[in-house]
């Protein structure tokens, strides 16, 4: 059996008296996307906040690369190369679309504590970033403030930011969410392409993207995983199907 | 010669009060003196009671308008921020009000005089005062350095025991703990010194508290520019001062009547040291040119102007040597005001004098 | 590199306050350069905390603290000079001195250091909450001030020559304001490098947005407390400055009032605006200077100008005349 | 003795507690339900004791200027709400502060303007003059007492306004998403002003109820400012129950820090020094554990829930 | 016509977002509006309700020009609105985010719990605490609880559940067959059609095309929504 890329143990988490996570044991191989699904509420993202760090667990450990990273931040998993989107856009709202990417580019690079040379005139920042926005189809709108772009829009900018941190894996927490058909077909097939590059986990209600995408997926209810496995047989899992899937319409 | 003087003092912010008494007075004091008066020309700036603005005005002053005297300020601090550079640029400063030690001391000036008091003097008197008529004592300021001279200057004079001494905040509002305290000490009396609002709302609570120890202070905080606002509390309350309005001598009742007539109120203490400030300049205007420093400074120093306080003449540092008198706060029909009812003393100069290398 | 708009504006602003005291001095009113260097002076505290506040999005209500210990520096090493007595510090002893640019490095070390605890500390909280620890800090300072007897406390410290500069007779008031000039212009072209550099990028983006820098792998409380502590020493340089303009240091240099008012003048001149602080500090000068000459309640007229600038001047005078901040 | 002046001195710290809840209590209301910074809290408070001063000089009567200060708290506060502060609460707490600092510069000058530069006089009203006794046999103020007794009914009547009453809930959804709150039809702006009139109000009549204490006097309200900005800050800003505890913390250990200090300095110097230095650092302490408690809890004791 | 828009034009700052839109719903009607992203659905809405009040053109609800009236006055003659990316007060409990909307009406809070009980499992639990789907029927249960003579929804179902979405547009058609106008954006297409009475299609911010759901051939789909 491969190496687990991201390898997560009985990870448990409770608000109050509620257990968002509830002994979780999940991994995510090297190329492949592993899809994980389960009602509003099932703590989906709250699996994906403690993975990336933005909340921290009571207990259980999460392994990335073979390190245990439950005692680190934010910021030094993503350096470690956790890329992650956000369920609601999250960006530096101000700063145009390039200079959203190029931050990602400067922290991938290493040090952000250099004073003096200008970031604009700075192609080993700049040119990376074009090209991360490039793939996501977001070239032309590279100059645009953040705040100006459309909903669907600023969901393409969240991948070309993780696309420019050169991520070891991707966590994507509902990137098709307020995208058209269009775009969905688009962003299907990209993240079919970009599992080569680095393994995803991906959280998302879509159930024709994630047909179509997934290696493996993982249902979660009420902070359990019950049921894990192909594509078929969650689809056919009759559990799967009363709490997540309902009847086909 | 004409003369140009730069009048500096606070006209703003919360201690407002004082600067615009201090104005008034001073002005009133040319007015009245005619056209002794008529070559004296008089401007003034509003320090906001901020040390920076005090400074930037004296060197506009200094330079732009290139006034000869510079006067005014009320308290302390801006005093110490202003006075040594402006007479090390050869200006004459002549103080209605603030009397730091140092300047009184080590760091005194020829071009320095102080038409007010050293900062001591009042609270020497009180000490004095209470050294004769109370056993026990406790003692209270604000923890500032004009608040610890005072407290060093009232035990100068004061030898009996000490009940206790209370430093409290600069800017303090309430008093509960500090009367919870002063009840407890078993003192015969109070001293105090809480200068502007503080002493009003001292008094205040003071007063509503029951305690009843009897309350003394340098004049300050009972003078006429507070006392309506701190009303009947203050009854009673025995201060110091180099001057009251009923003052037996001509110079004052002429000061107190146009003053009223002027301005519509009673004047305080600052009124009356800045008004004999500027009878000062116009003593000296009378007898020598601003231009000739020298002859200015002695005609300065010789200090042949009628003082509302009756006697009044420099020390060897330039500081005053006067009566400083007990007053007690009465009312005269609705009025609240200060009564004289003894001489703490007599031809009184200062502790820093020694200290001084003027001659 | 062609100039932008902005970059003529600041160049003008920058031309401007030059030309005030050479034009002071050929019109006889001398007092102007003191004016000019006051200019010149807040201009750089303002600077400083543009960095913190403009750039990075800290509104620190106590930078005064920075302002007045710097300025203490400056009064503390001048006054041990002219005693010829050495500062004590039980383990070790350090002559004063009364060479501007010891008192700088010292100011600005004095300062750092300052900022660096008081940032560690408030960096961990934010909005509303930063705004008022970083007053706190400063109200003990203040405090301290006043009741520490050593130096003066309420009544302040007076330097009795202004510190000397090798090359230059600081008493005259010229040299003295070209010496504060150069260290703003210093400080604002460190302040343009810093705007563009990746750390600027960082800060300004950890202003927006934190958990987007989070995420993409900076961690922002470093990027902070790193604008934090430069802002700081910044301000304590021209604390030190402004103590030898004045040639007197004080507790109000601590008070509240002072760190308002660095951000009033950030705020009338530009937020976050290479050139704003110093079109701020020209202006509040200017009003302070006029208003109160003309009227005894310039503070009144002081107060609707104030408010005139917040409610329709957004992006304060640079933002008139510059137009709106591009972000790349 | 020491005991009962101890027992005495934590009554009085409680009491200048609520004394500045009371003063805090307008101020964590707008600041937190609306979330707007205002500094010219401080004059609001100035502008209530500067009307019961004069009303009650006019008419001889406590209680009548005790209503013109609510009055004219009220109007000045919904005045420069819809002057001034309206066009604020889009914007970052910069321009707040900005504004709201030359609110102060305008209304102190303005007030000296109109009364002049010397404080007013203001007495508490006869029927709350004198003591009653304590258990232990000393003596409290009744004035103090009455003003315990107001500050904790507005603490009541505050916190049971914000969470119990649509309009409590209508207000806390604008401080989340104006915008939003209009669309559904909430008249968001009459309820805004109507807000911060009625926190202007609570200043007001926390500057009559003190100002009987203490000078009545321009710049009286800047210190208030600072200390009810403490209060609520430690308290846990836009929490009512915050903000009663940030302010009985406060006055717990301004109080005991002015009495004990120096005290305790006492027994290792000489009583004049230790005056000075337990002086000095009493009056730092107060900064001194609000830098603590938000060292340890950033968004103070009580956060409020915010967005 | 309950609602009737003409040459609708508006603005985000200088730049143009809006170039004309024309849209009418009739009482009792499920109107459809769609387009790709980014070609003004959601300005349209904005510019319906003035919360970006559209610079030219005619919005008239009930034969009232409401173009530039107060957000709050629209409201209040009877539009509700579920907007793009919930928008609950976060601060608000479930039960509080749906009293500060209430105004009276056929739709009262135990009204709103029969339709989504997962409210009610979670009424005292802050809103920002919701889960994404949690608060997309807080959002719906809010707008219903102003009692709105014509709902809005805007990407109403967009990151919910299977299972919840069937529910939302199971509860949309009941509101549609108890006689409801609504004006709805969605992606989904394959339930919105259905339920749809007509469609309105914009592109780059005009109204391109406008008809009944089964004249929307695939050629159309693919011109203009890109399916
Ligand atoms: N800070 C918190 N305090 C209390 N409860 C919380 C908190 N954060 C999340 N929850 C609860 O935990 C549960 C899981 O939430 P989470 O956001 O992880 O769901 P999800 O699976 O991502 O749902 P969705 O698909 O709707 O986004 C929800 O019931 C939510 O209300
Ligand atoms: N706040 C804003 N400032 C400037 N431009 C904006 C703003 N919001 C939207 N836009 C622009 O207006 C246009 C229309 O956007 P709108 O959000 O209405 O599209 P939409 O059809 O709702 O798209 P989506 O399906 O992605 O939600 C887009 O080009 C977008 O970039
Ligand atoms: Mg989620
Ligand atoms: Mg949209």
């Amino acid at each position: 059996m491969v190496e687990a890329i991201l390898d997560i143990k009985d990870l448990r988490k409770s608000f109050g008296a509620l257990k968002a996570t509830d002994g979780v044991t999940l991994d995510l191989r090297p190329g492949e996307i592993h899809a994980l699904i389960g009602p509003n509420g099932a703590g989906k993202s709250t699996l994906i906040h403690q993975i990336a760090g933005t909340l921290k667990p009571d207990t259980g450990d999460i392994h990335f690369l073979g390190e245990r990273v439950n005692h680190l931040g934010v910021a030094e998993r993503a350096r470690k190369g956790l890329g992650r989107s956000f369920q609601v856009s999250s960006l530096a709202p101000e700063f145009s679309a390039l200079r959203n990417v190029m931050l990602a580019v400067q922290s991938k690079q290493g040090s952000s504590f250099r004073f003096f040379k200008p970031v604009m005139h700075d192609k080993s920042l700049t040119e990376p970033a074009m090209a991360a926005l490039e793939r996501v189809g977001l070239k032309d709108r590279a100059n645009v403030p953040a705040a100006e772009l459309s909903h669907g829009e600023r969901r393409q900018l969240e991948i070309a930011i993780a696309l420019a941190l050169d991520s070891k894996a991707f966590l994507l927490d509902e990137p098709m969410a307020g995208m058209g058909p269009e775009g969905s077909r688009q962003l299907t097939a990209f993240l079919d392409g970009l599992r080569q590059e680095a393994p995803i986990l991906l959280v998302e209600h879509d159930m024709d993207a994630v047909f179509a995408l997934a290696d493996r997926i993982s249902v979660l209810v009420y902070g359990r995983i019950i049921a894990s496995g192909s594509v078929d047989d969650i689809r056919n899992d009759p559990e799967v199907r009363r709490a997540y899937l309902g009847d086909p319409a | 010669d004409p003369i140009k003087v730069g009048v500096i003092t606070t006209l703003s912010g919360g201690g407002a009060g004082l600067g615009v008494d201090a104005r008034d007075g001073f002005l009133l004091a040319l007015k009245n003196a005619g056209d002794a008066a008529k070559d004296i020309e008089v401007v003034v700036e509003d320090d906001g009671q901020k040390p920076e603005l005090a400074v930037q005005i004296a060197d506009k002053m200094i330079q732009s308008d290139q006034v000869d005297i510079l006067t005014g300020i009320i308290w302390s601090n801006l005093a110490m921020a202003v006075v040594p550079s402006a007479v090390a640029q050869d200006k004459f400063y002549l103080s209605v009000n603030a009397g730091p030690s140092p300047l009184a001391g080590s760091q005194c000036h020829a071009n320095y005089f102080n038409v007010a008091y050293q900062n001591d003097n009042f609270h020497e008197a009180m000490g004095q005062y209470a050294n004769e008529t109370y056993k026990k004592t406790v003692i209270m300021a604000p923890n500032y350095p004009a608040g610890t001279d005072s407290l060093t200057g009232f035990k100068r004079y004061y030898k009996q025991e000490l009940a206790g001494e209370i430093y409290t905040q600069v800017g303090q509002t309430d008093y509960a703990a500090e009367i919870a305290q002063i009840r407890a000490s078993g003192a015969d009396s109070l001293f105090i010194f809480l200068p502007g609002g503080m002493g009003i709302s001292f008094m205040k609570q003071y007063a509503q508290s029951g305690v009843e120890i009897p309350v003394i202070g340098p004049g300050f905080s009972f003078s006429q520019d507070v006392l309506p606002a701190i009303g009947d509390a203050a009854l009673g309350v025995k201060n110091s001062a180099s001057w009251s309005q009923d003052v037996d001598n001509e110079a004052s009742k002429k000061f107190v009547e146009t003053f009223q007539a002027e301005y519509g109120r009673l004047p305080s203490i600052y009124a009356a040291q800045a008004y004999d400030t500027g009878s000062l300049i116009v003593s000296a205007a009378g007898k020598a040119s601003v231009k000739d420093a020298d002859a200015f400074r002695t005609a300065l120093k010789a200090a042949e102007f009628e003082s509302v306080r009756g006697k009044f003449s420099f020390n060897t540092n330039n500081h005053p040597i006067q009566d400083i008198y007990v007053r007690e706060v009465i009312k005269d029909g609705d009025v609240l005001t200060n009564k004289i009812i003894a001489t703490a003393f007599t031809d009184h100069g200062d502790a820093y004098a020694e200290q001084c290398a003027l001659k | 590199m062609n100039l932008s708009r902005e970059n003529w504006v600041s160049l003008l602003l920058l031309a401007l306050l030059l030309a005030l005291p050479y034009a002071a001095i050929k019109f006889g009113n001398p007092f102007y350069v003191t004016l000019a260097t006051r200019m010149a002076i807040l201009g750089l505290a303002a600077v400083g905390l543009n960095i913190a506040l403009g750039l990075g999005g800290l509104v620190s209500f106590g930078h005064a603290a920075f302002f007045g210990i710097g300025g203490y520096v400056a009064g503390i090493l001048a006054s041990h000079a002219m005693s010829m007595q050495p500062l004590n510090f039980g383990l070790f002893t350090l002559p004063g001195s009364n060479q501007m640019p010891t008192i700088w490095l010292f100011a600005m070390l004095v300062g750092g250091l300052l900022a660096a605890a008081i940032g560690t500390i408030s960096l961990r909280t934010s909005g509303v909450y930063f705004i008022m620890i970083t007053l706190a800090f400063a109200q003990m300072t203040f405090y301290f001030a006043i009741s520490w007897p050593a130096y003066g406390g309420e009544d302040g410290l007076s330097i009795l020559m202004r510190n000397q500069f090798p090359g230059f007779n600081t008493m005259v008031p010229l040299n003295f304001f070209l010496i504060c000039y150069g260290v703003l212009v210093a400080a604002l072209i460190l302040f343009a490098l810093i705007k563009n550099s990746r750390f600027g990028a960082a800060l300004q983006a950890a202003r927006q947005n934190e958990v987007r820098v989070a995420s993409v792998g900076i961690a922002p409380f470093r990027i902070r407390l790193v604008a934090f502590v430069l802002s700081g020493m910044i301000v304590a340089l021209a604390g030190a400055l402004y103590a030898d303009l004045n040639r007197f240091v004080s507790p109000s240099m601590l008070s509240w009032h002072m760190s308002g008012e660095f951000i009033v003048l950030i705020i009338l001149g530009g937020v976050g605006r290479l050139a704003g602080p110093v079109a701020g500090a020209m202006l509040f000068v200017m009003f302070e200077f006029l208003l109160g000459g003309l009227t005894e309640r310039w503070q009144f007229f002081l107060g609707l100008v104030l408010l005139g600038v917040v409610l329709f001047a957004r992006g304060g005078l640079v933002g008139l005349l510059a137009g709106r901040q591009r972000h790349g | 003795m020491q005991t009962a002046l101890f027992i005495e001195q934590l009554l009085n710290g409680l009491q200048l507690g609520v004394m500045l809840f009371l003063m805090a209590a307008g101020l964590t209301l707008i600041f937190g339900v609306m979330g707007l910074i205002n500094l010219a809290h401080g004059s609001l408070y100035m502008v209530g004791a500067f009307a019961c001063a004069t009303v009650a000089a006019y008419t001889g009567s406590f209680w009548l200027g005790l209503i013109a200060s609510l009055a004219a708290a009220a109007a000045a506060g919904a005045i420069i709400e819809i002057l001034v502060i309206r066009r604020l609460y889009e914007r970052d707490h910069l321009d707040q502060v900005l504004a709201t600092f030359a609110l102060i510069l305008v209304f102190s000058e303005g007030t000296r303007w109109l009364f002049g530069s010397f404080p007013l006089y203001l007495d508490i009203p006869p029927l709350l003059q004198g003591t009653v006794p304590l258990p232990g046999g000393s003596r409290y103020q009744l004035y103090r007492l009455a003003i315990i007794g107001v500050g904790v009914a507005v603490a009541v009547g505050l916190f049971l306004l914000i969470t119990r009453t649509r309009l409590g809930m209508r207000i806390r959804a604008g401080e989340s998403d104006r915008e939003m709150i209009g669309a559904l039809g909430v008249d968001i702006r009459t309820l805004y002003t109507i807000v911060f009139a009625l926190g202007a109000a609570l200043a007001g009549l926390a500057g009559a109820m003190v100002g009987a204490l203490q000078s009545v006097q321009v710049g009286m309200g800047e210190p208030a400012l600072i200390l009810a900005f403490v209060v609520i800050v430690i308290g846990g800003i836009g929490s009512i129950r915050g903000a009663l505890v940030g302010a009985v913390i406060v006055g717990v250990v301004d109080t005991m820090g002015r009495f004990l200090l120096p005290q305790i300095f006492g027994l290792f110097m000489n009583a004049s020094q230790a005056g000075i230095v337990g002086g000095a650092l009493a009056s730092m302490l107060i900064y001194i554990v609000m830098a603590v408690v938000l060292a340890v809890r950033p968004q103070g004791l009580f956060p409020a829930a915010k967005g | 016509m309950l609602l009737e828009l003409k040459g609708l034009e508006t603005f985000y700052g200088a730049s143009q977002a809006l170039f004309g839109v024309e849209l009418d719903v009739a009482e009792g009607e499920v109107v459809a509006l769609m387009g790709r992203n980014g070609m003004g659905k959601t300005t349209t809405i904005r510019s319906i309700m003035a919360l970006t009040p559209a610079k030219s053109g005619s919005v008239r609800f009930g034969g009232k020009e409401i173009r530039t009236m107060a957000p709050y006055k629209i409201a209040r003659l009877g539009l509700g609105l579920v907007p793009e990316g919930r928008r609950c007060f976060s601060n608000l409990t479930v039960a509080e985010n749906l009293i500060a909307a209430a105004r009276p009406g056929r739709w009262n809070i135990a009204e709103i719990n029969r339709l989504f009980p997962r409210l009610a499992e979670r009424r005292d639990q802050m809103a920002k605490t919701l889960s994404g789907g949690e608060q997309q029927m807080l959002a719906i249960g809010r707008a219903l609880m102003t009692n709105p003579s014509l709902l809005i929804l805007d990407e109403a179902t967009e990151g919910l559940a299977p299972v919840i979405r069937n529910d939302i547009w199971a509860v949309i058609r009941t509101l549609k067959a108890e006689g409801q106008s609504i004006l709805i954006v969605d992606k989904t297409l394959s339930e919105l059609l259905p339920c749809a009475d007509r469609c309105f299609v914009l592109e780059k911010g005009a109204t391109v095309w406008r008809g009944k759901p089964e004249q929307l051939t695939p050629e159309i789909q693919d011109r203009y929504l890109g399916v």
